[in-house]
């Protein structure tokens, strides 16, 4: 489905104001100059549309539905559909070999210049056993795909960092698409699922600068996580004011005051939530009512249950007990010991004379 | 090992040790010095008012006449930091909450602005402490290693909690970690050193009161 | 119980008073407006992406005033251009589909950008006057954009 | 037998105690209590830090009576207490080391200092580290009985002095009398004039007191020397004359450590509560003056200020009785800023005087420079107190620094403006 995006756009009945509003705001949302939004409408309106492969792995297909949005088809859809999507498990027709063969096609006729997309894991245990498509390891197809993309765009925990399937015990050794893919430059937009806005933000941005976008030290778009949820949480001032809500329904609660105390980890977690908020801007778990679970942070599942408070201590009198008993017992030896030493000196006192005055 | 991993270590096996630690310590060494007993007093007492073991224990917090003209600053920067300890301990909102956590007790706490101005006043009398401690000739000649150990030890919760509350420098995970770390430091350290004189004050001070006390004169 | 029903009185931390970062904005207007009578060129600034407390905002809305001009465009939420009390300088809300305000910018230009109708839709426009013209009522489109119709067809 | 360093670690680790542990765990080395002594001040040497003075003990301390002090000695981290130590630790500890108490007072996380210099001062004793003054007084106290070396003759005669002075009999070994007087080597040498005062004061308030011929010296130089066993023999021969002549109160005469050794350190010595009392005669006047008894004729008229002596005042407890006795008896007695508890030492207490080395001499010389200001700043010619040794003391340094400031005795003064 080739030719350019304005086209279809027009077909599904989006005029072209609509897109250069969507256009402008998607620049003020990544903090883009508005001349950018411009730009951003010129190069997505008449770029060639790149090819994308989307390979799925150790996934549950949570952040496929939220990209592609299924459940309420939106300008972010469309521009879905501005790449011209060739491989993907879900939404293609094609199945089985006919996919395959697709998929070959592309990237021979692509080589160098298609974006990988992956979703989901890769699981290394029982090398590569653990999940396989047309009998072949998620190891290898990566591999083999990453070799002839032009960038790589990690979506969701699992791509990014292992997510779910890597939590403790980690039974398939499960790792991320970094810590296989070592020559290319990677992109991560992690979340469980990820933000639909930030895959159009990144798309949109590669499109119009032919670059990925600026990314922290864990390789997210600075754009989007470059703050933490708690420096961008409506809430904040309960938590500057020490008003927290103690259990879900209770007063505070109610009042809307700040889940801190209900295991937020607003605090340690860095996306954007808090700004672009999930569903169309309807809410986000914060002003829902739930702490931040930090998902979108490595490692999130093992990082202390979600119900505890970030500063509280897991359980720090758990070795009080023991360590009373044994610090009783090592003073008390320690004082019989003295005493004995004491006692007996006492006991082998001779008495001084003024001789013993003397040297 | 990142940022929230680390967290979560130190918020939990870690905690654990150095509570754990620091229980064990201080009651071996409150035994270990205190069992050693002490003779009674065979002479007449003589009862003078005031002059008991309990009231030494609280009067001994204050300067005796004509010494604050002697060291000002060993007692302003000993009362100001001591202070102001004791309030960002206790009463800053997310201490009370731990101390909540642990024992079920709570109380309202100061406005964290106020308790940030306090933090920044302990930490200047801290460092004005320990200037003096080097250009004093009597505290340096007595000092050893373990008094710049123990000041440093006492100092860093203080900082760390501070640049984590403020997000400076380093990102709130990592500040807090440090900051939890730092206090684990201290608490693993109290009993074996200087600092045990949080515990043992209450019996030197009760010990001078009574020998003191016993001979009417009211330290 | 809808979210709105929690009683939350927000005490935003900057509501209190002006941060002081808007005044400067009037004169980067005035050069805005200058280029735009010397060389004919547009400019915008965008309010969004800088540090302006809701007072801020509001000052600066009263500050620049009420046009003659109004326009309200309806696509993908509602979006308003309104002309402020200086000719050429335009306040421009966008709003998504819950009215949430996703973006605002100044725009200084005769006309804002996204009023101006574009090449691609007149086209598309007149396409639609055609069929209107023609005979039989089936060939006759019920709109220029008809929602339904375009997404039967293949994506 | 003679003193070894084992038999000072040894001694030691008979004194060490609860509080002692507790003190030196306390320590956090904040140097206050150096700005309470004022061998400190006054030379501003750091090594007079009184903490300082008992490193010894506190290393004695911590390898023998705590775990980790074990095993740093174990392991060499902690070196053991060394000969030569203490012998350079004699300085700091008897020359330096007044016992006057001020220290205690001050250290604000209570730490009784001076309780810790006497129990050192056990240690150092057996050890042989101890000053050749301070040895000598201890010998000539065992075995003559004072630490002059009089003897009862050298006694009877100042007494037949006295009661052909005052023309009042002074009984010796008579039994069932209120008080049994003791009288210090010092006042019967320089002071007779001590024992005639106290034969008007008792004449006059009609209390019957008597001498014992075989306990007539007050003090103590086993205290001062810092050995139980000593001071045990020589606090047992008051004790046993006291109760051989049944008498009530045993009178502790204008001296120091006499009030200490005998009236809070003689019970613990010989292990028992005595069944007589011990009072200080300031004790005693005052309780006259307060029934009335003790009337001043006249006044003395030149202003003066009042020394009160550490180890009877701060240190014995004997705080308020002296003040209302000068009042009565001066015309303007000036109040000095540190007074009672909080006075400062004359540099010569707890055996310090009886060190005749040049060091030693020139240090108490130094140390006196805080009572010179206190005299200077009171701008009075005379000085009253009531223990002999600080009167010697403060005369040989007031000689030293040519001041022409009179030392008087109260007890004397009481006496010569005594109503007939």
């Amino acid at each position: 489905m080739q030719g350019s995006l304005i086209d279809s756009l027009a077909r599904q009945g989006i005029t072209r104001r609509a897109f250069l509003k969507y256009c402008a705001m998607l620049a003020s949302m990544m903090a883009l100059p508005p001349s950018a939004g411009r730009a951003m409408a010129e190069a997505m309106a008449t770029a060639r549309r790149p090819s994308v492969i989307w390979l799925p792995f150790q996934e549950c297909t949570g952040c496929t539905e939220s990209i592609t949005r299924s459940h309420s088809p939106s300008i972010e859809g469309m521009i879905f559909d501005l790449i011209s999507l060739d491989y993907q498990e879900t939404l293609m027709a094609a199945a089985g070999h006919q996919a395959e063969e697709a998929l070959h096609a592309t990237m021979k006729s692509n080589h160098g210049k298609y974006l990988l997309i992956v979703d989901g894991s890769i699981p290394l245990g029982m090398n590569g056993a653990y999940s396989c498509i047309a009998g072949r390891s998620n190891v290898d197809l990566l591999k083999e795909t990453a070799s002839g993309a032009a960038a790589i765009v990690a979506m969701g925990s699992c791509a990014s960092y292992g997510g779910i399937p890597k939590a403790n015990p980690n039974p398939t050794g499960a790792v991320s698409v970094s810590d296989l893919v070592k020559d290319k430059p990677i992109v991560n937009i992690p979340g469980c699922p990820p933000i639909p806005v930030v895959m159009t933000g990144v798309l949109a941005h590669y499109l119009t600068f032919g670059a990925l976008p600026e990314l922290d030290a864990k390789g997210r778009p600075k754009a989007f996580f470059g703050e933490t949820i708690h420096d961008r949480c409506y809430r904040r001032p309960f938590y500057d004011q020490g008003k927290f809500a103690k259990t879900f329904d209770d007063e505070g609660a109610r009042r809307g005051w700040c889940l801190f105390e209900l295991g937020c980890k607003g605090p340690v977690t860095y996306n954007a939530c808090a700004t672009v908020k999930w569903n169309g801007g309807t809410s986000w778990p914060v002003e829902s009512g739930h702490g931040c679970l930090g998902c979108s942070e490595p490692d999130f599942w093992d990082g202390g249950s979600f119900y505890k408070a970030l500063s509280m201590p897991a359980d720090p009198l758990k070795l009080g007990g023991a360590a009373a008993v044994a610090g009783a017992a090592a003073g008390v030896a320690v004082s019989v010991a003295n005493r004995v030493k004491k006692g007996a000196a006492k006991a082998s006192h001779e008495k001084a004379t003024l001789a013993d005055l003397e040297k | 090992m990142d940022a929230l991993q680390f967290l979560t270590w130190v918020r939990g096996p870690g905690l654990d040790i150095a509570v754990g630690i620091f229980v064990l310590g201080v009651l071996w060494r409150l035994i270990e010095i205190y069992t050693l007993g002490r003779k009674p007093d065979l002479a007449e007492a003589r009862h003078a008012a005031g002059a008991s073991g309990w009231h030494t224990v609280f009067r001994r917090s204050l300067p005796p006449p004509g010494m604050m003209k002697r060291s000002p600053v060993s007692y302003i920067g000993g009362y100001i930091f001591h202070v102001g300890l004791a309030i960002i301990v206790f009463l800053f909102a997310p201490h009370i909450l731990l101390i909540t956590n642990l024992t079920g007790l709570s109380w309202p706490g100061l406005p964290s602005q106020f308790v940030d101005l306090v933090t920044v006043v302990t930490m200047a009398a801290m460092i004005v402490v320990l200037v003096d401690r080097i250009n004093k000739p009597a505290k340096r000649f007595l000092s050893t290693f373990e008094d710049w150990f123990t000041w440093a030890v006492t100092f860093l919760p203080v900082l760390t909690g501070w640049m984590a509350v403020q997000h400076l420098l380093l990102p709130y995970t990592l500040m807090l970690a440090i900051h939890i770390l730092t206090v684990e430091i201290l608490l693993i350290v109290l009993p074996f050193t200087k600092l045990f004189h949080a515990f043992t004050l209450i019996g030197s001070r009760w010990y001078n009161g009574r020998v003191n006390g016993q001979r009417g004169v009211p330290v | 119980m809808s979210l709105d029903a929690i009683p939350v009185h927000v005490v935003n931390a900057g509501e209190g008073g002006l941060s002081g970062n808007a005044p400067p904005l009037l004169r980067e207007l005035l050069t805005g407006v200058r280029r735009l009578l010397s060389d004919a060129e547009p400019s915008s600034i965008d309010l969004t992406a800088l540090p302006l407390t809701p007072a801020d905002l509001d000052w600066l809305r009263d500050t620049l005033g009420q046009g003659e001009v109004r326009v309200t465009l309806d696509a993908n939420g509602e979006s308003s251009l309104d002309e402020t009390a200086c000719p050429g300088v335009w306040w421009v809300t966008h709003r998504n589909e819950q009215g949430a305000v996703v973006a605002q910018f100044l725009e200084v230009a005769f006309v804002p950008e996204l009023v101006r109708a574009q090449v691609e839709d007149i086209r598309i426009g007149s396409a639609y006057l055609e069929s209107l013209m023609s005979e039989n009522p089936s060939a006759r489109s019920t709109a220029p954009y008809d929602e339904e119709a375009a997404s039967c067809r293949d994506l | 037998m003679s003193a070894s360093l084992e038999k000072g670690i040894h001694a030691l680790k008979e004194v060490i105690d609860a509080p002692i542990a507790s003190y030196f765990n306390s320590c956090v080395h904040c140097g206050l209590c150096a700005e309470a002594c004022l061998f400190y001040l006054e030379t501003g040497d750091p090594k007079y830090t009184p903490i300082h003075k008992l490193e010894p003990l506190r290393r004695v301390y911590e390898q023998e009576y705590t775990l980790l002090g074990r095993l740093k000695k174990w392991t060499g981290l902690s070196k053991p207490v060394t000969d030569d130590e203490l012998d350079q630790w004699q300085e700091l500890v008897y020359d330096s080391c007044t016992m006057c108490g001020r220290c205690s007072l001050v250290c604000p996380v209570g730490n009784d200092i001076v309780y810790m210099v006497r129990k050192l001062r056990e240690g150092m004793a057996v050890s042989g580290h101890v000053p050749d003054g301070i040895k000598g007084a201890a010998k000539r106290t065992v075995e003559i009985g004072g630490p002059m070396g009089l003897k009862w003759p050298a006694v009877a005669n100042v007494i037949k002095k006295a009661e052909e002075a005052t023309g009042l009999t002074i009984p010796v070994d008579q039994a069932g009398a209120d008080y049994l007087v003791l009288l210090s080597s010092m006042e019967i040498v320089n002071f007779p004039e001590y024992l005639e005062a106290l034969a008007k004061i008792f004449n006059k308030a009609g209390i019957t007191f008597t001498l014992a011929s075989d306990a007539f010296e007050a003090t103590n130089a086993g205290i001062q020397i810092g050995n139980s066993d000593l001071a045990r023999v020589i606090v047992s021969r008051i004790v046993d004359a006291a109760e051989r002549l049944k008498v009530n109160n045993v009178l502790s005469p204008e001296c120091g450590h006499a009030y200490m050794a005998v009236r809070w350190e003689g019970p613990n010595l010989i292990g028992r509560p005595y069944s007589f009392k011990v009072v200080h005669v300031l004790e005693l006047l005052d309780e006259l003056r307060q029934k009335g008894v003790l009337k001043v004729k006249d006044k003395f008229k030149e202003k003066l200020i009042l020394h009160d002596p550490c180890q009877i005042v701060r240190r014995g407890g004997v705080l308020n009785a002296p003040e209302p006795l000068v009042q009565m008896v001066a015309e303007n007695y000036i109040p000095v800023a540190d007074k009672q508890m909080w006075n400062w030492c004359c540099g010569g207490g707890g055996g310090a005087s009886a060190i005749h080395t040049e060091e030693a001499e020139a240090l108490r010389a130094k140390a006196f420079g805080i009572k010179k200001r206190q005299i200077e700043d009171a701008g009075v010619k005379t000085m009253v107190t009531f223990c002999a040794n600080c009167r010697i003391v403060m005369e040989e340094a007031i000689d030293h620094y040519e001041m022409d400031t009179q030392l008087l005795g109260l007890t004397e003064l009481l006496a010569e403006h005594l109503e007939d």
